[in-house]
Formats: C-alpha cells, sequence, structure tokens
C-alpha cells in the first residue's frame, strides 16, 4: 500500500494553480474534484428552491380554501417543485456530485476516464436547467402538468411544455453521458490488484445506477421528443383524437421513470453502505450479497413500471404480471437492509454525526419501502393511488432515503473534500430536529391518503383539515433544522491534516490520501493487495 | 496498465473510447427503442390501416436507399482495414465514397418526402386529418423515425468528415486509429436502424 | 373507518392490514436490533471490532423468508381484487361521462343526473368515458377508482353498495385548473327511495318552469357541466361570466388579430360550437371543449335565452 | 480486461458480407411481395434480424472483440425485448 500521508503534502486541488484563475479556474476545469463540487453547489441551490417551493405549498393547504395562491399558481408549483427536486436535485443526486468526486479516488486512479465529456455534461446539465427555468419565465408561463406529463392534458394546456419537456430531454443527456464515463472509468481505470470484488460498494451502487441512467434514460427522451413533435407537429403520437393512446405514453413515461427511482436510491444506499461499514470499525456484513443486490435492483427495477399503473385501464394481465415484479423487486433492497444490520454486530461503533444520519436513513427508507409495498399489491392500490399516501410514500423514500443520504454522505466526506470539520454538537441535534420535524410533515399524508384525499389537490373537504394542518407544522420544523444543518456547513473550521486525512478511520482509499486531496489524488498509483474493508495495520 | 505520471494530459486508451462507443450506441439503440414499441403498439393495434398506408410508400426508392447504406457501411469498414494496413490514400477515398453515398441517401430521401408533402401528406396536414386515426399514426411515425434517421445521418456525415480531415493531417493513422473506428461504430449503427426501418415501413403488404 | 361499504371493501382493508401489519413487524423489528446493536457494541462497550465478514446460511434465510411474505402480499392483493373486476350480470348500468371539470351520470332509461344515485344491495356498473382529458373516479368509502382515458371505452368499474349513506367521489387524476372541484357524492338510497327517483324519469322542466324563460338553458348549462367555468354571477371562473355579456361590446381574437364584436346570439352560438374561432381576449385558446357533437340547435338556443336573462342590453 | 488484438479483416471478406446482406435485402423484398399473410411480418422481421446479427458480427467486429462486448451487447437487446413483451402483456389482453 503505497499511500502519501507521511510524506510531504502537495497543494490540494482546491488550491492548485492551474492555466486559468477565478471562476473560470472552476468552470473551466476538467478536474474530477472540481466538477464535482460545481454539481453539488447547482444541485444544492436548486434543492433550497423546491423546498421553498414546497413550503409553499404547505401553507397554502394549511386550510381548507384559497390561503395564499390561487388554483393556477398551485398546479404550476407543484409542477415546477417536483420538477426541480426529480431532474435538477435527485437524479444527478449523489452520483453527480459524489460519485463523480469519489469513483477515481476509491479506485485508485487520477481522474475519470473522459474528463472532458464530464465537464461536457455539467455544461449540458446547466443548459438544461437554464432551458427549463426559461420555460418557467417565458410564455405562457410554467407548465402546469405535474412533472409526469401525462397526454392528452399536456398536449391541451397553454402553458410553456415544449421548452420545459425540451429542457428535460437535455437534462437526459447529461445524465447518460456521466452514466457513460463512470462504466468506462470503472472498467478502465481500477489500479492494478482492484478486481472488481476489491472495489468499495459505493462504486458497485454507481455501477448499477450508471447501467441504469444509460439504457433507462434514452426513453424518456424520446417520448418527451413525441410530446414537443405532438405540441409543434400535431402528429397526434398520445393525442386520443389523432388515434394516440395515452396509456401508452404513460408505459414510456414509467419505463424510464420507474428505472429512475433506483437512479436516485442506488448511490444513496452505497454511500450509506460505506458509513456504516467506516464507523462500526469493521468489515462489512456480505460484501458480495450487497454488490450484486445492486445489480439486481438495477436490472429488475426495469420490469416494473406498470405499478403507476394499476388504474389506468391496463389489461388484467399486466396488472397482475407488474404487481408481481414489483414484489419481487423488494427483496434486493431488504437483503441489503438485512446486511447492514448486521454490519454493526459485534463492531465497534462510534457514534458521529455521519453514523446518526444512517440511521435516520434506515429508518426513514423502511416506511418509505414497506410503503411501497401497500402500493405493489393491485388492490390496497386502487385505493390509494393518487392520493397523498403515494406522496408519503416518496417524499419518505425520495427526501427521506435519497435526500438524508446525501446529507449523511455530506457529513461523512465533508473532512475529505474541504479539509473542515463542522460542529458535531450542533449537527447532531439539527438532525434530531430534521427527524421529528420529517415525521410530523409526512406522516399525516399516509392518513390522508388512505383516508381518501387525493393528490395535486388545491383546495380538499373539511374533514381533512387537521392533518393537514399538522403536516403545515412539521414542514415549519423542518425547515428550521436545515437552516441549521446548511449554517453549520458554512460554518465548518479548518483542521490539522492529522485530524483531517481520516477523522474517521476508514478503511477505503479515500482515507488513505491528504484531506483535501491532491490535484492528482494519487502521487503514485497505488497497488492493491487487500479486499476492500481489510483493516490494514499502519 | 500504464499510468503516466502528469495526469489530465490526453492520456490516450483506445480501449476506453472504444468501450465509450458502445454505450452510447445503446443509448442510441433505446433511443429508437422507444419508436419502435409506439410502433408496434399502435400498429398491432390498426393493422389494416397500415397495411393500406404503406401502400403509399415507394418500395423501389425505398430498396435503393437500403443498398446505398449496406455499400456505405461496407465502405467503412474497408477504410478501417486500409488505415490499418497503412494506405492512407486508399482510406480517404472510402470515406469520401461513404460520404458521398450518404448525401446519395439524403437526396433519395428528400425527394421521397418532397412527393408526399406534394400530396399533401405530413404531419398535421388537413388531408392527413381527414384520413382514418390508423394512417395518421402511421405516416406520423414515417415522417418521425425516418425524420430522426435521417438526423442521425447527418450527425454520422460529419462525424466521418472530420475523421476524414484528421485522417489526411495525419492525426488519425496507422498507429491510432481508434477515432477511424469509433466513427464506423456509429454508421453502422445507422444502417442497423435502416435495417428495421426499411422492412417496417415499406414492407407491410 | 367505513369498512363494509360495498361487498368488496371489506376484503381491500384486509389486504390493507395483513400488508401493514408484516411491514410494521420489520419495521419495528429491525428498529429494535439496530438500537440493540448501537447500545451493545458501542465503542465504549465494545473496543475491538470482530471482523465477521458474512454468512451464506444467513443471506438464503433473509431472501427466502421475505420472499415468501411478500408473495404472499401479493397473492392477498391480487386475490382481493379480481372480483373486483368481474362484474355481475344482473348490474345496473350506468354511464359515466367525465369532462373538465364535471361528471355526468346517465341511467338506462335516459335520466342525466351530476350526483350519482345508486340502490343499496345492488350490484352497478359505471362504463366511462372522457371527453377531453384523463380523469379518474375515485369513491374512497368504496376503495374504488378507475381512470376515465379519453378515446377508450373500456374504463369500467363496478360495486355493490352494502350500506345507504353519502359518500364523497373524487376526480384522482390530475386534469387542470379545478382538479380539485371535480367531486360530488355517491347517494346510496334504499330500493324505494330510488324506484321513486328513478320513475321521475329523465329530468324534464315541468311546465310552470318552463315557463320561465331561460329555465331550460339553466338546466343544460348545468347538465352539461358550462358551470364549471361560466359563472352566472361576474365571478370569472375559467371563462368569462355570462352575466350581463349579451348586448355588449367584447374585445376577441380572431386568427391571432384582436377585433371588436357584439355580443349577439349568433356570436353566442358560434362561441359554443366553435369556441376556438372568436377567442375572447384575456382567455387562453383551447380551454373550452367544443360542443358541435353534443348540442342540439334547439339546446343551444336555450341557452341563449337563459344566457339573456342574465341582464346586459337589458338593463342599460 | 487485455489490451485487444489487431484483427484486421480483408477486403473479400467485406465484399461477401456486403453481398449477403444484399441477397438477403432481395430476399426480404421478394418474400413480402407474395402473399403469407401474418407469416410476412415475421419473416421480414427474422431476415432484418439476420441482417442485424452480420453487421453486428462483422462489420461491427463484434466477432473478433473480447467476449465483453458481445456479453452487452446481448444484455441490452435482451431487456429491451423482455420491455417490449410486457408492454405487449397491456395491449395483447385489452378487452
Ligand atoms: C428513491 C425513489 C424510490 C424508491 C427507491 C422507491 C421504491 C419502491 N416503490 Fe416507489 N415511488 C417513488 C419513488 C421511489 N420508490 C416515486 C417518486 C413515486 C411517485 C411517482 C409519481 O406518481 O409522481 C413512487 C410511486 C410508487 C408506486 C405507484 C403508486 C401509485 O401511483 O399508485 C408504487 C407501486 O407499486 C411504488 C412501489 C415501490 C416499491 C415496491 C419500492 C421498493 O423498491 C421498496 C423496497 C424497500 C423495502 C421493501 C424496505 C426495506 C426492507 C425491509 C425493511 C425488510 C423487510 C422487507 C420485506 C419483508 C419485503 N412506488
Ligand atoms: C427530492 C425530492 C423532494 C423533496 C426534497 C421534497 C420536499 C418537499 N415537498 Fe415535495 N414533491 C416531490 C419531490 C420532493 N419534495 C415530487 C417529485 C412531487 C410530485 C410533484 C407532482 O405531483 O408532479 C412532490 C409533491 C409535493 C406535494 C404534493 C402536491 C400535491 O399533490 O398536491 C407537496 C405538498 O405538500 C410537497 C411538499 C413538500 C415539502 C413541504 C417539502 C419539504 O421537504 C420542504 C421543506 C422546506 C424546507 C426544509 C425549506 C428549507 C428552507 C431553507 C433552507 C431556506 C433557505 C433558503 C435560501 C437560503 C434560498 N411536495
Ligand atoms: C373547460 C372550461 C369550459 C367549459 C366546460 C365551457 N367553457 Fe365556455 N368558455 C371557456 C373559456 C376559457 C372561454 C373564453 C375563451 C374562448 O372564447 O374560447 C369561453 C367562452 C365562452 C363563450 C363566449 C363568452 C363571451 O364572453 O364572449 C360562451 C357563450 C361560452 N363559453 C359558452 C359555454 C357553454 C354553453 C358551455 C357548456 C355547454 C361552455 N361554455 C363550457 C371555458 C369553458
Ligand atoms: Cu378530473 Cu381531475
Ligand atoms: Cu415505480
Amino acid at each position: 500500500m503505497t499511500g502519501n500521508t507521511s510524506t510531504q503534502r502537495m497543494p490540494s486541488y482546491l488550491e492548485y494553480q492551474g492555466k486559468y484563475t477565478g471562476i473560470r479556474a472552476w468552470i473551466l476545469s476538467t478536474d474530477h474534484k472540481r466538477i464535482a463540487l460545481l454539481y453539488l453547489y447547482s444541485q444544492l441551490f436548486f434543492f433550497l428552491a423546491g423546498l421553498v417551493m414546497g413550503l409553499f405549498m404547505k401553507l397554502e393547504l394549511i386550510a381548507p380554501g384559497r390561503q395564499i395562491m390561487g388554483p393556477a399558481t398551485y398546479n404550476a408549483l407543484f409542477t415546477v417543485h417536483g420538477l426541480t427536486m426529480i431532474f435538477l436535485f435527485i437524479i444527478p443526486g449523489l452520483a453527480a456530485s459524489f460519485g463523480n468526486f469519489m469513483i477515481p479516488i476509491m479506485i485508485g486512479a487520477k481522474d475519470v476516464a473522459f474528463p472532458k465529456l464530464n465537464l461536457f455534461s455539467w455544461y449540458l446539465f446547466v443548459f438544461g436547467a437554464v432551458i427549463v427555468l426559461l420555460g418557467i419565465f417565458t410564455g405562457d408561463g410554467p407548465p402546469d402538468t405535474g412533472w409526469t406529463f401525462y397526454a392528452p392534458y399536456s398536449l391541451k394546456t397553454n402553458t410553456n411544455v415544449v421548452l420545459t419537456v425540451f429542457g428535460a430531454f437535455v437534462l437526459g443527456f447529461s445524465s447518460i453521458l456521466t452514466g457513460l464515463n463512470f462504466i468506462v472509468t470503472i472498467h478502465r481505470m481500477r489500479a492494478p490488484g482492484m478486481g472488481f470484488f476489491r472495489m468499495p460498494l459505493f462504486i458497485w451502487s454507481l455501477y448499477g445506477t450508471a447501467w441504469i441512467q444509460l439504457l433507462a434514460t434514452p426513453v424518456v427522451g424520446i417520448t418527451f421528443l413525441m410530446v414537443v413533435a405532438d405540441r409543434v407537429l400535431h402528429i397526434g403520437f398520445f393525442d386520443p383524437a389523432q388515434g394516440g393512446d395515452p396509456v401508452l405514453y404513460q408505459h414510456l413515461f414509467w419505463i424510464y421513470s420507474h428505472p429512475a427511482v433506483y437512479i436516485m436510491i442506488l448511490p444513496a444506499m452505497g454511500a450509506i453502505t460505506e458509513i456504516i461499514t467506516t464507523f462500526s470499525h469493521r468489515t462489512v456484513f456480505g460484501y458480495k450479497a450487497i454488490a450484486m443486490s445492486s445489480l439486481a435492483i438495477a436490472f429488475v427495477g426495469y420490469l416494473v413500471w406498470g405499478h403507476h399503473m394499476f388504474t389506468s385501464g391496463m389489461s388484467e394481465t399486466a396488472r397482475l404480471v407488474f404487481s408481481f415484479l414489483t414484489f419481487l423487486v423488494a427483496i434486493p433492497s431488504a437483503i441489503k437492509v438485512f446486511n447492514w444490520t448486521a454490519t454493526m454486530y459485534k463492531g465497534s461503533i462510534s457514534l458521529e454525526p455521519p453514523f446518526w444520519w444512517a440511521m435516520a436513513f434506515i429508518f426513514i427508507f423502511m416506511i418509505g419501502g414497506l410503503t411501497g409495498l401497500v402500493l405493489g399489491s393491485v388492490s390496497t392500490d386502487v385505493h390509494v393511488h393518487d392520493t397523498m399516501f403515494v406522496v408519503a410514500h416518496f417524499h419518505y423514500i425520495v427526501f427521506g432515503g435519497a435526500g438524508i443520504a446525501f446529507f449523511a454522505a455530506l457529513h461523512y466526506w465533508y473532512p475529505k473534500m474541504f479539509g473542515k470539520m463542522y460542529n458535531k454538537k450542533v449537527a447532531n441535534r439539527a438532525l434530531l430536529l430534521l427527524f421529528i420535524g420529517f415525521n410530523v410533515l409526512y406522516m399525516p399524508m399516509f392518513f390522508l391518503g388512505f383516508m381518501g384525499m387525493p393528490r395535486r389537490y388545491y383546495d380538499y373537504l373539511p374533514q381533512f383539515a387537521n392533518l393537514n394542518l399538522l403536516s403545515t407544522i412539521g414542514s415549519w420544523i423542518l425547515a428550521t433544522a436545515l437552516i441549521i444543518i446548511i449554517v453549520n456547513l458554512l460554518r465548518a473550521k479548518k483542521g490539522t491534516p492529522e485530524e483531517m486525512d481520516d477523522p474517521w478511520g476508514g478503511r477505503t482509499l479515500e482515507w488513505k490520501i491528504q484531506s483535501p486531496p491532491s490535484l492528482e489524488n494519487f502521487e503514485e498509483i497505488p497497488v492493491i493487495d487487500h479486499e476492500p474493508y481489510e483493516l490494514i495495520e499502519k | 496498465m500504464e499510468q503516466n505520471h502528469v495526469a489530465h494530459t490526453d492520456h490516450f486508451d483506445p480501449v476506453a473510447s472504444k468501450l465509450g462507443m458502445w454505450l452510447f450506441i445503446f443509448t442510441e439503440i433505446l433511443l429508437f427503442g422507444g419508436l419502435f414499441i409506439v410502433y408496434s403498439v399502435y400498429r398491432f393495434k390498426h393493422p389494416v390501416e397500415f397495411h393500406l398506408a404503406a401502400e403509399e410508400l415507394n418500395v423501389t426508392i425505398g430498396l435503393i436507399n437500403t443498398i446505398i447504406l449496406l455499400i456505405s457501411s461496407m465502405t467503412v469498414a474497408m477504410s478501417i482495414t486500409a488505415l490499418q494496413l497503412g494506405n492512407k490514400k486508399l482510406t480517404m477515398i472510402l470515406l469520401a465514397v461513404t460520404l458521398v453515398l450518404a448525401l446519395v441517401f439524403l437526396v433519395n430521401k428528400y425527394f421521397e418526402w418532397g412527393a408526399k408533402i406534394h400530396h399533401d401528406i405530413y404531419p398535421g396536414s388537413e388531408f392527413l386529418m381527414s384520413l382514418s386515426k390508423g394512417d395518421m399514426l402511421f405516416f406520423g411515425l414515417y415522417f418521425f423515425m425516418t425524420g430522426l434517421h435521417a438526423i442521425h445521418i447527418i450527425v454520422g456525415m460529419v462525424l466521418l468528415a472530420v475523421v476524414f480531415v484528421k485522417v489526411r493531417n495525419g492525426s488519425v493513422n496507422q498507429g491510432r486509429v481508434s477515432l477511424l473506428e469509433n466513427g464506423g461504430l456509429y454508421w453502422h449503427l445507422v444502417d442497423l436502424i435502416w435495417i428495421f426501418l426499411f422492412p417496417l415501413f415499406y414492407l407491410i403488404h | 373507518m367505513f369498512s363494509g361499504n360495498t361487498s368488496l371493501s371489506g376484503g381491500v382493508d384486509t389486504a390493507f392490514a395483513v400488508i401493514i401489519g408484516i411491514s410494521l413487524f420489520f419495521l419495528i423489528g429491525i428498529t429494535a436490533v439496530i438500537i440493540y446493536f448501537i447500545i451493545k457494541y458501542n465503542k465504549k462497550k465494545n473496543p475491538v471490532a470482530s471482523e465477521i465478514e458474512g454468512s451464506n446460511k444467513l443471506e438464503i434465510i433473509w431472501t427466502v423468508i421475505p420472499l415468501i411474505l411478500v408473495l404472499f402480499m401479493f397473492w392477498i392483493g391480487w386475490h382481493s381484487y379480481i372480483p373486483e373486476r368481474q362484474v355481475p350480470a344482473d348490474a345496473m348500468k350506468i354511464k359515466v361521462t367525465a369532462q373538465m371539470w364535471s361528471w355526468h351520470f346517465e341511467y338506462e332509461n335516459g335520466k342525466v343526473e351530476d350526483t350519482l344515485y345508486v340502490p343499496v344491495n345492488r350490484p352497478v356498473v359505471l362504463n366511462m368515458v372522457s371527453l377531453d382529458v384523463i380523469h379518474s373516479l375515485y369513491i374512497p368509502a368504496f376503495r374504488l377508482k378507475e381512470d376515465v382515458v379519453p378515446g377508450k371505452t373500456e374504463n369500467y368499474m363496478w360495486f355493490k353498495p352494502m350500506v345507504r349513506g353519502s359518500f364523497d367521489l373524487f376526480c384522482a387524476e390530475y386534469c387542470g385548473l379545478r382538479h380539485s372541484y371535480m367531486g360530488t357524492t355517491v347517494e346510496v338510497v334504499d330500493q324505494a327511495t330510488f324506484d321513486k327517483w328513478y320513475a321521475s324519469g329523465p329530468a324534464k322542466i315541468d311546465s310552470t318552469v318552463a315557463a320561465v324563460p331561460g329555465a331550460a338553458g339553466k338546466l343544460i348549462v348545468e347538465q352539461k357541466g358550462c358551470i364549471a367555468c361560466h359563472s352566472s354571477d361576474g365571478t370569472k371562473i375559467v371563462g368569462p361570466s355570462y352575466k350581463g355579456i349579451f348586448g355588449h361590446k367584447t374585445t376577441v381574437e380572431t386568427n391571432g388579430k384582436d377585433r371588436e364584436v357584439m355580443v349577439d346570439e349568433v356570436y353566442l352560438k358560434k362561441s359554443i360550437l366553435e369556441p376556438n374561432a372568436d377567442v375572447v381576449k384575456g382567455f387562453p385558446k383551447g380551454s373550452m371543449p367544443d360542443y358541435k357533437t353534443q348540442l342540439t340547435d334547439e339546446q343551444v338556443g336555450q341557452i341563449i335565452e337563459y344566457i339573456k336573462t342574465l341582464g346586459g342590453a337589458a338593463e342599460k | 480486461m487485455s489490451e485487444h488484438k489487431n484483427h484486421i479483416s480483408s477486403y473479400k471478406s467485406q465484399v461477401i458480407v456486403l453481398l449477403s446482406l444484399i441477397v438477403l435485402t432481395v430476399l426480404t423484398v421478394t418474400i413480402t411481395s407474395v402473399h403469407l399473410g401474418p407469416f410476412n411480418t415475421a419473416a421480414a422481421m427474422l431476415i432484418a434480424s439476420v441482417k442485424a446479427t452480420i453487421v453486428l458480427l462483422y462489420f461491427m467486429h463484434l466477432k473478433f472483440d473480447e467476449k465483453i462486448y458481445r456479453f452487452m451487447v446481448a444484455l441490452v437487446l435482451a431487456i429491451y425485448v423482455v420491455v417490449i413483451i410486457i408492454t405487449f402483456f397491456d395491449n395483447l389482453y385489452r378487452p
């Protein structure tokens, strides 16, 4: 094992002086670490924008009737909120930011396979985001179709669907190219001695993710193009007046968008695996099972899209098949949860903030996932489909799962990325507040859904008032907690190199190099002669 | 694997770029894949209309275009062989032939579309709107799919033209055929898609 | 809560109970184990970890047991679902028409209502069509929901209500501006009440009312769902209010050009039958469905009569 | 992954490939012009698949490259086919 911890320190990637200075040193840099930070900042920006919209929606729903906005604004809000959160925050998600940062380091390489393509992907991402934003502020106003763009409503509405959909198409290509880059990197750039089964599990999860990005995204890309063609050229692919089949649109949309939910959650699961293993200070339990379950999720996840369409008038046979496959895809997730728990068995657990974040993740993810089973069963889904129950399910699993894992990863790798440490006490307390706020906000939605309150409802009947009020109060608690968390991260302090290089006692490669890493990560490419989580005496 | 000490200098890995090209081809396959799903569902729903509408298309033009594309596929493949054998001049000739064939394909397509549009058959035209739903879908798909394919031809031509220039100035050469190989792979993909488009649109009798 | 409202809703509730029960078991169980591990294998208590790499036996156990459980959940969900799709032969047929943002229920004798009246203890089948975009008919108390997809005629649902009462009916598929207001109720009444109501025949205007000018038009406007977008009291909903428009000038956009028109009978008729020809300024084009196939000339005439009664030229 | 050994296809083999592709093309056109009912489409698709395989194996060099490429192509096509089949579970069985 050749690290450079004890030898002389190199200027970090943050300080490194290249050809350019100032902002150009960032936006023209092909260094995977700088690109990762570009993604991180843009994602956090969109995340905050989306959150504020969520907050306004909850404010509107605090009581029946009109509070602060009309129905048109509300409809536009949940559409843009969904779009921002899904396409601009959680689909690039952990892969684009932490994946970009960590893949080369964790496999012992100096960069990704195609650094320029990597930068290009970020530009596409920004370009797509700008188009989406243009769609909001120009023409006939923001789209009001929901993030699903269901035809034929999306063909009929007067709002700016074309621009938005086209923006999403561009974002899709950014995602595809990132996935492509990662696959090639993982195949070609592993350090000598690092076989596939010596890669950290975060890398495995990103590998699975990359395949989904590559194979599912083009389907929605072409679907979005068809929507544009329908609106602009009146081809009528999905317009029933011209023979188009709206249900076919839903098939195509979900052929992508179901696998997309695994694009969101797989990297999250990978990061959680790393965190739990590190803080248990032992090797991971069931390495192969976890690695293979990532691939299983990636590939079985392709075949279950129809569970979003149980009430659409699909044939009964299709409902049967999709329900069955949906239940099968829950198994690999279950395997992961069990292995995480087993990894803590006979460990030596240090209770640092990232560990608590991981625990919050497991709990909330379990609720989200288990309610997914209620949705996967046909007769129960028929009742709760398109109600607040679904909204609760996916906030639990998207925000509570992928979103919380994003912050868990941020707390875990923060010292590595910036060489700074936040206030741990504040971090723990804010997390507790977030946990409470989260459950107060979304738990009532399960009951609302079960009682029959449909989603995307601007106004509702009096019997739903109390739970909605409770939920709105939860959103304020959550907001407070998030503000504290972000401020705490911003106020992090520089630590000494000895503390920052390996603050947690991690065993994967990133903890063997200096914090923040130097431009080339490794002065000398390491030769790997041990298992990924094996204990190496220093 | 050799790794030089200065990162970010163009470390050149032909295997990586080939793998990358293949992965890109997969996304293209699925891009058209989505359309083929739409096609098969609508054809399944409107078999008779699709059948009748297809009669409108000219099999001969389709056949000629198929053969043109097949030949161009071969010339690209040959140009790779030529470069591998170090015959730069032949490589350039073969690439030029490929580009010319691609152009002929597009010209043919232009006349074919032109004839349709002349007969008031184009997406959104009043005449088309007066036809049955199956007809509207058939021609909608026809224009959209062959149109997207034509765009791919154009992209492929640009790519091959770039390769042509690079072969001429020597940055793509016997020791470094990677770019030509990848350009070729892309061109074959375009051919591959046409192999399915042709029977699906022209040959439903 | 409202269990047993139909002959099948009890089965669905059982499926809920079973799936949620198993889920709670795992949620609480795993959480408990994790808390126990955190306490027991805390760094302070257990400074040195044991390096355990895994156990194939355990992996198999925790693959197979959940597998069996999910197969069971699948079965119970499917089992309680199949009967929902098997319509009894003697079911009473009701045709449901959905449009932005209203429901219409047409009975076999031609009676059309915007509230769903059904007799208790008798199977009812709803055959549903949509005139514009996708809607979804949702009766929470019955645990039933089915989308209404335009261009499709095979969307249906059936139920046999077991208790009398009034139940909410929602539109559950997002369908535009007033999606959240596209609700009504299901009134489950006993057979006698239903028969009496049913026998009153297709909604006609009896002669006393018919004498009032515009009464017939008012009824059509309510039944055809115009009131979802047009008020009669001057408030702007989606389209312009009918109040006081007749006999006044208004600005419309025709083929992209603004022009002034007089709201008279000819104009009104055109607005109803070809709403996109002249679009009132300040309102989006394409919102209003065209009613060419749905309204007879006589009906259009009655609507115009009604609009006239809402003031306009007469007042000034 | 080992560095790939350079297999250079001969001009002759490429001409043979082209000729077989053209023969197959002409074959589809003739087959589909006789009336075979549903078998027309089946035959057309079968021949198209054969042609595609030839292009993949020879022109796109899969036959001479490392196994991993063949494996990936097969995987992608398999997923795609399964997706189509599952889509048809809906359309085939609609009432
Ligand atoms: C990160 C994203 C994410 C993830 C990972 C999931 C995971 C799952 N989802 Fe979710 N889902 C969404 C995001 C996600 N979902 C979104 C955004 C929507 C709404 C889209 C919209 O309409 O706008 C949605 C909607 C949705 C529906 C459609 C609802 C409807 O509209 O009617 C369904 C139906 O089956 C479903 C099911 C599932 C299932 C079965 C899983 C499974 O993968 C979950 C597996 C996890 C577990 C099972 C928990 C852990 C395991 C244990 C604790 C062990 C014990 C387990 C067993 C005994 C099995 N989801
Ligand atoms: C990652 C995904 C994600 C996240 C994190 C969230 C977060 C939130 N969402 Fe989101 N939501 C979606 C994804 C997400 N949502 C999607 C995909 C939909 C479906 C859209 C559709 O139907 O098409 C949806 C729909 C949806 C609805 C349903 C609308 C309806 O059907 O009627 C509601 C309703 O309450 C809601 C609310 C919220 C709230 C209150 C939050 C809260 O978490 C927000 C809490 C707010 C804060 C914590 C604010 C923090 C504030 C600051 C930090 C201030 C600092 C600011 C600056 C410095 C600028 N969301
Ligand atoms: C989905 C909403 C919607 C429904 C339902 C609807 N309309 Fe409209 N209507 C509009 C809108 C929007 C406009 C203004 C734009 C336009 O002229 O197309 C309009 C315009 C009109 C006008 C012209 C008004 C004026 O001020 O010049 C008349 C008359 C009218 N509608 C009658 C009807 C009748 C009668 C029905 C039912 C049989 C009906 N509408 C149903 C949305 C609707
Ligand atoms: Cu109709 Cu929502
Ligand atoms: Cu899903």
